[in-house]
């Protein structure tokens, strides 16, 4: 197709890459015409993502975590993988307020978060095997009158 | 070495970054008034155009607002 | 090791995924406190290695380009691989002002540049497999006295 593009990352589950793989994606994004705000949001979905993936997946073990873009037209495909521990109640976990570690900051509210920031959110997680969020977003429409 | 920089560099093939503490404050002054003056948000690219900033360079830049310890070392220096 | 991060990126072979390319390694590599100059350097010599890739090596089909990047210390490892037409001779290659597409602007300076910009850089490269092109910057030693 013409007007898709994708590209991949990969990186330790380390906290200071954070800021590298938001600005990765962030930087992929730009050919989509985003606003700042779109920008915004965007990275916020993100972090709450690799945050989960380090804090839960790995628990804090230096593992990879992948985050896969595609950009179809005026959307923006992100997964954000780990091979961590997984989830077993998906369902249960999204709920807001929902955390298995309720000492944290804002504790509870990464899923909730993501579902505001995005259009669309899956998260596929198997026991043992790790998790996939999926997440979509519609990108680059302000300036359209039919947007 | 050096020599290839130097005539890189006054050949504007690279252009001699300005801080990204800069690039940012520039971007969001930029933001503020392209979103006034076209009635809707300004785009990234838009404020690329109006700063003559990569608008690579101004998703880099703005990075260091989102995340106050993140590049850090490079804005201040 | 402790000190040591590793990240991994692939997108298609489009220039108008250079920005992102450069901007990526950019950004992992702030959490060794470069300066500006040295993130310049860093930036070239990607995008030097990365536009020989889509040209010669994919000749503007659009396939992967992977770039692997490594910290061990002050050291940046950066790695621009692609799988296409490969180099018949490397040495020849690398030679200032030797070009097979002398229509091109700064014609046959892309290794130059990239040797001139890098501490070190290897090219491995087979005809009909790839090209890798190896380089290693000492990055972020500006603050010491020894450097
Ligand atoms: N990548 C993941 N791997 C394993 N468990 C996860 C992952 N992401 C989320 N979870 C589980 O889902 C819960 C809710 O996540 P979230 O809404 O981000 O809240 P919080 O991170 O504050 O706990 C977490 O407490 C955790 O149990
Ligand atoms: N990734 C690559 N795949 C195939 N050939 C390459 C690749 N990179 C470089 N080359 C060959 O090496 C030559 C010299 O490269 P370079 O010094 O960058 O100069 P230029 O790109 O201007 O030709 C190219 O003309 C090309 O023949
Ligand atoms: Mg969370
Ligand atoms: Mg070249």
């Amino acid at each position: 197709m013409e007007n898709t593009n994708e590209m991949m990352i990969e990186f330790d589950s380390r906290s200071c890459n954070e800021g590298f793989a938001r600005v990765a994606v962030a930087a992929f994004c730009t050919q989509m015409n985003p606003t700042l705000e779109e920008v915004a949001d965007l990275k916020t979905a993100i972090s709450e993502a690799i945050t989960n993936a380090i804090i839960h997946g790995y628990e804090n073990e230096i593992h990879k975590i992948r985050i896969e873009c595609k950009i179809v037209g005026h959307d923006l495909y992100v997964t954000v993988i780990d091979h961590g521990k997984g989830i077993p109640d998906v369902k249960k976990a999204m709920e807001p307020l929902f955390t298995t570690k309720p000492e944290m900051e804002r504790s509870g509210m990464g899923f909730a978060f993501m579902e505001a920031f995005m259009d669309e959110i899956a998260v596929v997680s198997q026991p043992g095997v790790g998790t996939e969020v999926h997440m979509k977003k519609r990108v680059g429409c302000g300036s359209s009158p039919f947007a | 070495v050096g020599e290839i920089k130097r005539f890189l560099r006054d050949d504007g093939i690279i252009k001699v970054s300005r801080s990204l503490k800069q690039i940012a404050g520039q971007a969001k002054k930029a933001g503020e008034r392209l979103s006034k003056e076209l009635g809707r948000e300004a785009t990234i690219l838009e404020i690329s155009e109006e700063i003559g900033v990569d608008r690579e360079d101004v998703i880099m830049a703005l990075e260091s607002s989102y995340h106050p310890e993140y590049l850090y070392s490079v804005i201040h220096q």
